[in-house]
């Protein structure tokens, strides 16, 4: 153990201490003060995302349990970015009085869930990653029953506690038997000695349903609509694009480095999840009329497509994943920050609420309606590069029909994302929400996203980079 | 900065000016400045393209700007126009202009209408200059977007309903686009090296035929949904019918021309094998849009519903000449797109100013209307005329052109199906003089129209533009012919060469 | 150490407690004994980890140690479970998971 | 020698005996505290299989941890939030025949699957398992060291602490 | 070779000045606007009637044959390398000779319409139209070749359909200009058909290299090609379907009577003496080709030609409206012509025919256009189109009723007028190739006889009719044309038509056959004195014969219920029957079939609702099961 790599370690590293200065502030803090200790975790995670993002050095520790290359540390500071987004966007909501006595604990377990996600990210073995992902999913679950009188937020609790659990206990079935049949949970052993057996098929694919459950693939994903939905609307964010995006880093990575000598089974088995996940995710999201419960669904959908990528199991089918997980982190954030904004200033969070929004807030209406153009695909916001890559992946591949299912979904997906656009534009309302003025923290989050809406389609730099660090199968 | 990239930008520019001003005024003023300059542009391009041609400079494509975008995917942003993007420019800045003047008196969010008009146009332009089938395919979705809401906002009757299946059949349409995008897209080494989307280059290599009977179908499908292909035009009644007049405008006018631009610079340049080999399906499905659209035609009520079945009607016309593959006819299609751009547009500022006057679309509703307003009433007798393929307006040279091109076409089927094609002309004149009989002549059927006013100023320029650009086109089509017709020449070598 | 008993003993028993687990966690009414199935199906592939590490890499310990992690977790599990299963008794009074379904469709 | 197999084999019945039938008396049981006593007999036999095969350590930590802590902890809970002597209705028929459609399928398959691959014993000599290894393992950071997945689990265990502590906390009403 | 570039003239100015009305004659006083039409018009008559001297008597001939000069020629569009439409000017003879109809028929309605539409709304309108169709006619009559015809063709449409519909307030007015239209257009739709199917074949549209007689385009498509008649045949006969719309021969003849809507000098102009002998210009035009490759083509022009000239002479006897029977006479003396080109053959004197033909249309011009200015002066004296209104306006109406005497005496063939000589040819031409239809013609020119002065004692004879005015004779510029017009209807059977005006260019010695010319002055005789009879006292005969052959009489004044079958045509079959059911499947088939993709995904977003029931036991229930059901599947069906 040297300095060196410590510095290699750094994301985790710097993120640990965080925690750690976190609970001291809490515990040093008097309880007037408490609100202290929103500004500065804020600040704090301000630095270690800068910190972040100082150049990095490739390398291996732990005996391979711990990897750390370009790959890794671009997932991190993806995820970091994020996170920060989230955070700006929950000050208001950390405000609150009800949430005074337990703000330290927000940051600290939305910490400690993203020191599980860089883990995982960055796992050289199946134990590291099986830790990394209790340890974001544990105290996620916490996190969701954050609102403990709200019923609906105990709720989202259980199930997600509950279904994680089980989850957790089929892929530790998936990855027991990984280990009986190949001697080892190292990645790189493990990859040498995987073949097409029925006993590692059914142990890969009973991996993969735990993965599955982390990115709410159908049909492991039925816990995600009610967990979003009772969640506090900042954790829901959280949940759908932090925790979900680290999910889909991993998979991509496990499935090209791990299992690429199965190939061949886990292609056709991508093909029928991503039509069922992004069909049906479509299908639900359709008549969705909470705002929360509506972007869960419509992130299961966002979640189908990323298998357009993996599919294509090619270097432009992982940094179409990795981009498209970049660009879906504004998109959503960016709708998310707006419909969290609005929440806590108005408590409403029904798309019938929503109607004439920009009449009384145009800023916020056009912001939702941007991010929404993103996640749908339209042009010439990000997420038309991210889609149009993703199928470009599987097209590459000779995927043909699953792209054009993917584009007849994405064609349902505009017709919901616009009923909200036609919601705040169209819809005329007798009682609208009245004029809402965003605290800065939220305007700071809600600037990223656009910018990262617009900036991350047209400067081609972004994906170059990805290119280069990226690898297929 | 290269002059295309203008086009794209100076729409940009307007928008960006226009979120900074005030008043409604202002906007109005902006957008007209911007769209003005951009016309004057259009000009100078086709001034500018002469100049390069009589200069002795053959090359396929003109002014090109070649920057890469993403050089992975070996995706670059070129922009480069031949005579036929050249006429669907000046089309395409003719048709914004007029809108512009058309939509003045829009006082429901001025400032957003405006800046929803002038991205689409900038789509529209994106499009026309683009040779890279990405950026064509961005500018594409672009264009098709704002759409929804400029229907959804400032339409009118079930605007909702219609902005939605407008929105939603167009990208279903992309959809299989998309696919068949790709698909070239994957295809377009067969011989190893890059990938490539542009088209110059997919244009010298020989796609596999088993791919492109794969693909054809899909681009042209999607293309032509766009263009009203016959069944899958149902959009456009509804659509045109909801939008606001220079909505309508621009989306019959200018956005359903992508369709048939797209159909033929792509799915049949690129895709000539499959190209001729199923070109049968499509020419039975498009004579079918002719007749079928015209008949359609005939019994509708509605002023806006009439002029999308012609459109389906013209439109078909358009996709059926690019279809019979040879010179003649083509030039006729890019013709007939430009014609029908032109005086659909004409129809559907005129149907907005006589709506906004009499507040009724039903033409059984109204009669005489030459008498209390009869510039608008010449107007739309002259878009009549133009439509039916009178002589010495456009759309006759393009009706002509694709007549007599078709007809050359060694196939006796291609020219039986011309003849069911031409047949249309009988059927237009029958629904053009009805509406034209009922609308504008005859007794005046309400008193309360004695009131109306004719055309104000900014109307008469919106209607004079347009008006000026038919005539234009139909005494003196012979440049603009020969500027389309040299252009196509490339093409056509290259879809004779892939004839086995 | 060899043995007779076959490896495949270990690992039919161990199954069988797995699926026992899923059986309760699929039919069982209260939250906790939902949560004692969760705990048979980590115990079961704990089983599994160690049959397989005894019996076929001795060599290493990966199995054992994934065993170790697997109990500690468990434990992690439980505690945030049972913290958040005495929340919903305080919040609808009472553990009865078909009375958990106030969010669907 | 003979014996000595024997007396394994009767033991491994035993345990596993005891570990099915529990496990299927603690799914079943309509009394909640009878279903956590059954569990922490599960708990003891697996413990029971652990020290046959010779992982003392972890049979320990298996008593200790799982039949010690969390069971006690489950039966703190059910005491919390139920009467002991409750007796619930049986589940509703539909629901069982779902859980016994998936646990009898998922057990066949996974059974069937299991029993059809034939496992290779590696190689490698057999390391004798002492403390002394353990702690080693769990300290050291190179191939087969446990350094960082023990730092993680410990974090863990801090986060699920803080976790359960969030989730119970109370507003101190003034 | 005298350059005749400066003939382009001669379209151009009507259209310069069209323009110039168009745009600012809303501006302007109304009687400038008329003086600045007929100005134009005046000069573009001079430039015609120099051109024809300058073509007739000072251009060198080519063995004795009048040559197809190119005076002018520019190309407007290039549809292929060969097939290119020019715009230009074409003088041959019967060019030359329909400048100086158009021109001379125009000039005089100018004028004429000057006093007849004084005080007319939309006077300036109606001289911008005047010209414009003036420049449609003379683009049409120059026209160097098929398509450029076809352009000018369309637009003499148009122009005929906006005159028609002058008086666009009047319901009747606008339903007879679509009506008009429409007709012509199904016609022009063959007559494009034929230009597609003539040009496939010979590669051309140039009236030149078409009607060389030894060149290849006229030689190629002449196998049997459908239904036993060769391509070139059926071209020519489609070409013809034009021809028959605008000449309105049976069956397309029925937007004519209609078009008399329109104001009685665009009648005169319009729809007797131009535009309605378009057809058979166009027929003159090609004749060569028909004559040579397509002489079948030529029967049909003969029967087609003969039948509507026997059909409307029938229904023109039983009609009331002044300018009806005018119409149908008009029909039935177009009629003779279409029967004149249809027996006559190419070159030398079997092109008689032909010859007799393009006089008979020149006298025609004079003598239906004063028949028409005429009627409009009756018009304009009485307020009244019908018959029965009228009676003795001779005291009233000196200069009209002579003026029209003599029309009328040329009409019915009396010997010396211009129109005995014309028609003699072309009876003669029939009697020569087919006896029947030299009967059918004589005891059409009987009819026409009678009914000319049916019409002519009916209104200036007959009975005396009370007026709520007197009727008083109409101003000078209404009546000048009209002694312009009577002159040239006695003396234009002297011009040496047979010189001037033939198939092949050549002259021709024609010479009256009097066993043919006999017949048809005692017929035509006949004819006047039974109208005599009947109408010069209101008597009662007519009523008798009416009665007794009441089947014919009500058929003929029913105008053999063509409207009507047309009208079922139009709005049962096409209306009801196709467009109805269109629009109706594109509402409920296509696009339900759009909507119900739609409808259909939203009933699956519901029906599959209860996947999420919000039971977290369901939810891993399905977990378990579809991890295992794909185990199966990837273990059992999809192995490697």
């Amino acid at each position: 153990m040297n300095l060196e790599s410590f510095l290699l370690m750094r994301h985790e590293l710097v993120l640990t201490i965080i925690t750690l200065i976190v609970l001291v502030a809490e515990l040093s803090v008097n309880d007037d003060n408490k609100r202290k200790v929103i500004s500065i975790a804020t600040v704090l995670f301000g630095i270690n995302m800068v910190i972040g993002f100082l150049p990095n050095m490739a390398g291996i520790l732990f005996g391979k349990m711990y990897i750390n290359t370009d790959l890794q540390w671009t997932m991190k500071n993806i995820l970091n970015l994020g996170v920060f987004v989230v955070l700006l966007q929950s000050v208001a909501w950390l405000k609150e009085t009800e949430n005074k006595i337990k703000i330290s604990e927000f940051y600290i377990l939305i910490f400690s869930t993203l020191l599980g996600m860089q883990f995982m990210i960055s796992s050289g073995s199946f134990l590291m990653l099986y830790l990394g992902l209790e340890l974001a999913t544990i105290p996620m679950a916490a996190l969701a029953a954050y609102d403990r009188y709200r019923s609906n937020s105990a709720e989202a609790g259980v199930k997600l506690i509950l279904s994680a659990a089980m989850s957790s206990a089929v892929l530790l079935l998936g990855i027991s038997f990984i280990y009986g049949t190949t001697g080892s949970t190292y990645f790189d052993v493990v990859a040498l000695k995987y073949t097409t057996a029925p006993l590692q098929t059914l142990a890969f694919i009973l991996f993969f349903s735990g993965m599955a459950f982390k990115i709410s693939l159908v049909p492991f994903h039925l816990w995600t609509a009610d967990v979003y939905e009772g969640s506090p609307i900042n954790v829901t964010s959280y949940l759908s694009v932090i925790s979900k995006g680290a999910s889909a880093f991993i998979l991509v990575t496990v499935l090209f480095t791990v299992f690429n000598s199965i190939a061949l089974i886990w292609k056709p088995l991508m093909y029928i999840i991503a039509v069922l996940t992004m069909t049906v995710g479509n299908l639900f999201a359709m008549r969705q009329q909470n705002m929360k419960r509506f972007l869960a669904f419509s992130s299961i959908a966002q979640a189908g497509f990323i298998l357009l990528g993996i599919i294509g199991a090619s270097n432009i089918g992982m940094t179409s994943v990795i981009y498209f997980v970049f660009v879906y982190i504004f998109s959503n954030l960016g709708a998310f920050g707006v419909v969290s904004v609005i929440y806590y200033k108005s408590r409403k969070e029904n798309m019938d609420d929503y109607n004439g929004l920009y009449f009384t807030n145009p800023k916020l209406s056009l912001v939702m309606m941007l991010a929404l153009f993103s996640l749908a695909g339209i042009p010439p916001v990000a997420g038309f590069f991210g889609k149009f890559f993703l199928f470009t992946a599987a097209a590459e591949s000779g995927y043909y029909w699953l792209v054009f299912i993917a584009v007849l979904n994405a064609t349902i997906s505009l017709y919901y994302y616009l009923l909200v656009v036609k919601a705040m534009f169209i819809n005329k309302n007798e009682t609208p929400i009245a004029y809402i003025k965003t605290d800065w923290p939220a305007k700071v989050a809600i600037l990223i996203c656009v910018i990262g809406i617009f900036a991350v389609g047209f400067y081609s730099g972004i994906y170059q980079y990805i290119t280069s660090i990226s690898f297929g199968i | 900065m290269d002059i295309l990239s203008l086009f794209v930008i100076i729409p940009v520019i307007t928008v960006l000016a226009i979120i900074l001003v005030k008043n409604p005024m202002q906007t109005r003023l902006i957008s007209a400045i911007g769209m003005g300059i951009q016309l004057l542009l259009a000009a100078y391009l086709i001034y500018a393209y002469f100049a390069e041609r009589n200069a002795g400079n053959m090359d396929e494509m003109l002014f090109m700007k070649d920057i890469i975008w993403y050089e992975a995917l070996n995706i670059h942003y070129t922009v480069g126009v031949d005579g036929i993007s050249v006429a669907m420019i000046a089309l395409t800045s003719v048709v914004v202009f007029a809108g512009v003047f058309a939509s003045w008196k829009v006082d429901f969010l001025p400032k957003e209408f405006f800046i929803s008009l002038i991205l689409l146009s900038s789509g529209v332009f994106g499009f026309f200059i683009s040779l890279d089938i990405f950026t064509m395919f961005l500018f594409y979705e672009v264009a098709v977007i704002p759409m929804y809401l400029l229907i959804g906002i400032w339409g009118s009757g079930p605007k909702e309903y219609a902005a939605m299946k407008l929105t939603l059949m167009l990208m279903g349409g992309s959809a299989l686009l998309m696919v068949g995008l790709l698909g070239i897209y994957t295809n377009s080494a067969p011989n190893g090296g890059p990938l490539t989307f542009n088209i110059l280059e997919i244009a010298k290599v020989h796609i596999p035929i088993e791919a492109q009977r794969m693909f054809f179908p899909m681009t042209f499908v999607g293309f032509g949904i766009l263009g009203a292909l016959f069944p899958f035009h149902t959009w456009s009644p509804d659509g045109h019918a909801s939008a606001p007049t220079a909505v309508s405008m621009l989306h019959a006018g200018v956005l359903m021309k992508l369709g048939g631009y797209g159909a033929f610079r792509v799915a049949i340049f690129l895709l000539p094998d499959a190209a001729h080999e199923l070109s049968w399906i499509f020419i039975i499905l498009t004579s079918i849009s002719v007749v079928y659209g015209a008949f359609g035609a005939i019994v509708q009520k509605d002023l806006k519903y009439i002029n999308a079945y012609s459109s389906v009607s013209h439109c078909g016309l358009v996709l059926f000449a690019v279809l019979m593959m040879n010179k003649t006819a083509m030039d006729g299609a890019i013709l007939q797109m430009i014609s029908h751009g032109l005086m659909t547009a004409l129809f559907f500022a005129l149907i907005g100013m006589i709506y906004g006057r009499t507040h009724t679309r039903l033409i059984n509703e109204m009669g005489g209307l030459m008498k209390v307003m009869p510039f608008l009433g010449v107007a739309y007798v002259i878009a009549g005329l133009a439509s039916l393929g009178l002589p010495g307006l456009s759309g006759f040279v393009a009706e002509m052109t694709i007549f007599v091109g078709s007809f050359q076409h060694v196939d006796t089927f291609h020219r039986v199906v011309t003849i069911v094609a031409v047949s249309s002309i009988v059927i237009t004149a029958v629904y053009i003089l009805r509406v034209v009989g009922a609308l504008l002549f005859g007794p005046i059927k309400n008193d309360h129209f004695l009131q109306l006013e004719d055309a104000k100023w900014y109307e008469k320029i919106s209607t004079v533009t347009l008006i000026m650009a038919i005539a234009a086109i139909g005494i003196a089509p012979l440049w603009l012919s020969n500027m389309i017709g040299d252009s196509l020449q490339p093409i056509i070598d290259k879809l004779t060469i892939m004839i086995p | 150490m060899h043995t007779v008993i076959p490896i495949e003993y270990f690992l039919v028993t161990a199954t069988l407690m797995f699926f026992a687990g899923v059986y309760g966690f699929i039919t069982r009414k209260n939250l906790i004994t939902i949560l004692m199935s969760v705990e048979l199906m980590l115990n079961a592939v704990n089983i599994i980890f160690i049959a397989f590490n005894r019996y076929l890499y001795p060599g290493q310990l990966e199995g054992h140690f994934f065993a170790l992690f697997v109990i500690a977790v468990a434990a992690a599990e439980a505690a945030v479970a049972i913290a958040i299963i005495i929340n919903i008794y305080r919040n609808f009074q009472s553990i009865d998971v078909e009375e958990t379904d106030k969010m669907k469709y | 020698m003979d014996y000595i197999l024997s007396g394994n084999q009767i033991m491994f019945i035993l345990f596993s005996a005891m570990i099915v039938i529990f496990s299927i008396l603690t799914v079943t049981s309509r009394r909640i505290l009878r279903a956590a006593v059954y569990l922490l007999l599960v708990l003891i036999s697996t413990s029971g299989l652990y020290f046959m095969l010779n992982y003392q350590f972890l049979a320990a930590v298996q008593l200790t941890l799982y039949a010690g802590g969390i069971v006690v902890l489950i039966i703190f809970s059910v005491l919390l939030t139920s009467h002991i002597d409750e007796k619930f209705e049986s589940p509703a028929l539909l629901k069982k025949v779902y859980g016994a459609i998936a646990s009898i399928l998922g057990a066949v398959l996974v059974i069937n699957t299991l029993l059809s691959y034939t496992f290779i014993p590696g190689i490698e000599p057999a390391k004798d398992v002492n403390m002394n290894l353990i702690g080693n393992s769990l300290i050291s950071w190179g191939e087969q060291g446990y350094a960082l997945p023990f730092e993680l689990i410990s974090i863990l265990l801090l986060a699920a602490m803080i976790a359960a502590i969030v989730v119970a906390k109370k507003v101190k009403t003034k | 070779m005298t350059d005749f570039s400066y003939t382009i003239l001669i379209p151009l100015i009507p259209i310069f000045f069209f323009l110039i009305i168009g745009l600012t004659g809303h501006k302007m006083k109304p009687i400038i606007s008329g003086l600045i039409g007929t100005t134009g018009l005046s000069i573009a008559a001079i430039l015609s009637y120099f051109t024809a001297y300058q073509y007739f008597f000072n251009t060198e001939k080519i063995d004795g044959a009048y040559q197809k000069i190119l005076a002018f020629n520019t190309v407007w569009i290039n549809f292929t390398d060969k097939l290119h439409v020019d715009m230009g000017v074409l003088l041959d003879p019967i060019s030359v000779m329909m400048l100086i109809v158009v021109t001379t028929i125009s000039l005089m309605v100018h004028i004429y319409s000057l006093g007849y539409m004084k005080g007319e709304k939309g006077f300036a309108r109606f001289y911008a139209f005047l010209s414009l169709f003036s420049f449609s006619m003379l683009g049409l009559v120059l026209a160097t070749n098929i398509f450029q015809m076809y352009i000018f063709w369309e637009l003499v449409g148009v122009s005929s359909f906006l005159l028609i519909g002058f008086y666009y307030e009047k319901p009747s007015a606008v339903s007879a200009s679509k009506k008009a239209f429409i007709v012509t257009r199904f016609a022009d739709l063959g007559f494009l058909i034929g230009i597609l199917i003539l040009s496939f074949n010979t590669g051309t549209f140039d009236f030149i290299s078409l009607t060389d007689i030894h060149g290849t385009a006229i030689a190629s498509g002449s196998g049997i090609a459908f239904m036993g008649l060769s391509t070139m045949t059926w071209s020519l006969i489609f070409v013809f379907i034009g021809g028959a719309g605008k000449s309105a021969m049976f069956p397309l003849h029925i937007w004519l009577p209609d078009a008399m809507e329109g104001p009685t000098p665009v009648s005169a102009l319009i729809h007797a003496a131009t535009m309605v002998v378009a057809g058979v210009y166009l027929v003159a035009r090609l004749f060569p080709v028909y004559a040579i490759s397509a002489p079948d083509g030529l029967t049909v022009v003969a029967y087609v030609g003969s039948f509507s000239s026997l059909f409307a002479a029938v229904i023109a006897c039983t009609q009331y409206d002044i300018k009806r029977v005018l119409a149908f006479s008009t029909m039935s003396q177009i009629g003779y012509m279409m029967v004149g080109v249809g027996v006559s053959r190419y070159g030398g004197h079997e092109g008689l025919g032909f010859m007799a033909s393009m006089f008979h249309l020149f006298t025609h011009a004079m003598f239906k256009a004063l028949l028409f200015l005429g009627a409009g002066a009756i018009i304009h004296a009485v307020h009244s189109n019908v018959m029965t209104d009228m009676g003795g306006l001779r005291k009233y109406l000196p200069i009209t009723h002579i003026t029209f005497l003599i029309a009328c005496l040329t009409i019915a063939g009396v010997p010396f007028l211009s129109a005995f000589f014309s028609k003699d040819e072309i009876l003669t031409a029939a009697f020569h190739h087919n006896k029947l239809i030299f009967f059918v013609q004589l005891f059409v020119a009987g009819l026409t006889a009678f009914y000319m002065f049916r019409l002519y004692f009916r209104i200036f004879w007959n009975r005396d009719t009370h007026y709520h005015h007197t009727p008083h004779e109409a101003p000078l510029t209404m009546s000048i044309p009209l002694m312009f017009l009577a002159v040239a209807s006695i003396f234009a059977g002297y011009i040496p038509f047979s010189k001037l005006v033939t198939s092949d260019g050549l002259p021709l010695e024609a010479h009256i056959e009097w066993i043919v010319a006999i017949p048809s002055i005692i017929v035509g005789l006949l004819g006047i004195s039974i109208a005599f009879v009947m109408y010069k006292k209101e008597t009662t005969i007519p009523q008798k014969i009416g009665s007794s052959f009441k089947l014919l009489y009500v058929g003929a004044f029913n105008k053999f219920y063509f409207d009507e079958i047309y009208l079922f045509v139009t709005k049962k079959i096409i209306f009801n029957y196709i467009s109805r059911p269109v629009a109706w499947f594109d509402r409920h088939v296509v696009d339900a079939t759009m909507d119900g993709i739609a409808w259909i995904t939203n009933a699956v977003s519901f029906r599959i609702k209860g996947l999420q029931s919000g039971q977290v036991q369901q939810y891993a229930f399905v977990f378990v099961s579809s991890a295992i059901l794909l185990g199966i599947l990837f273990i059992y069906l999809f192995s490697i």
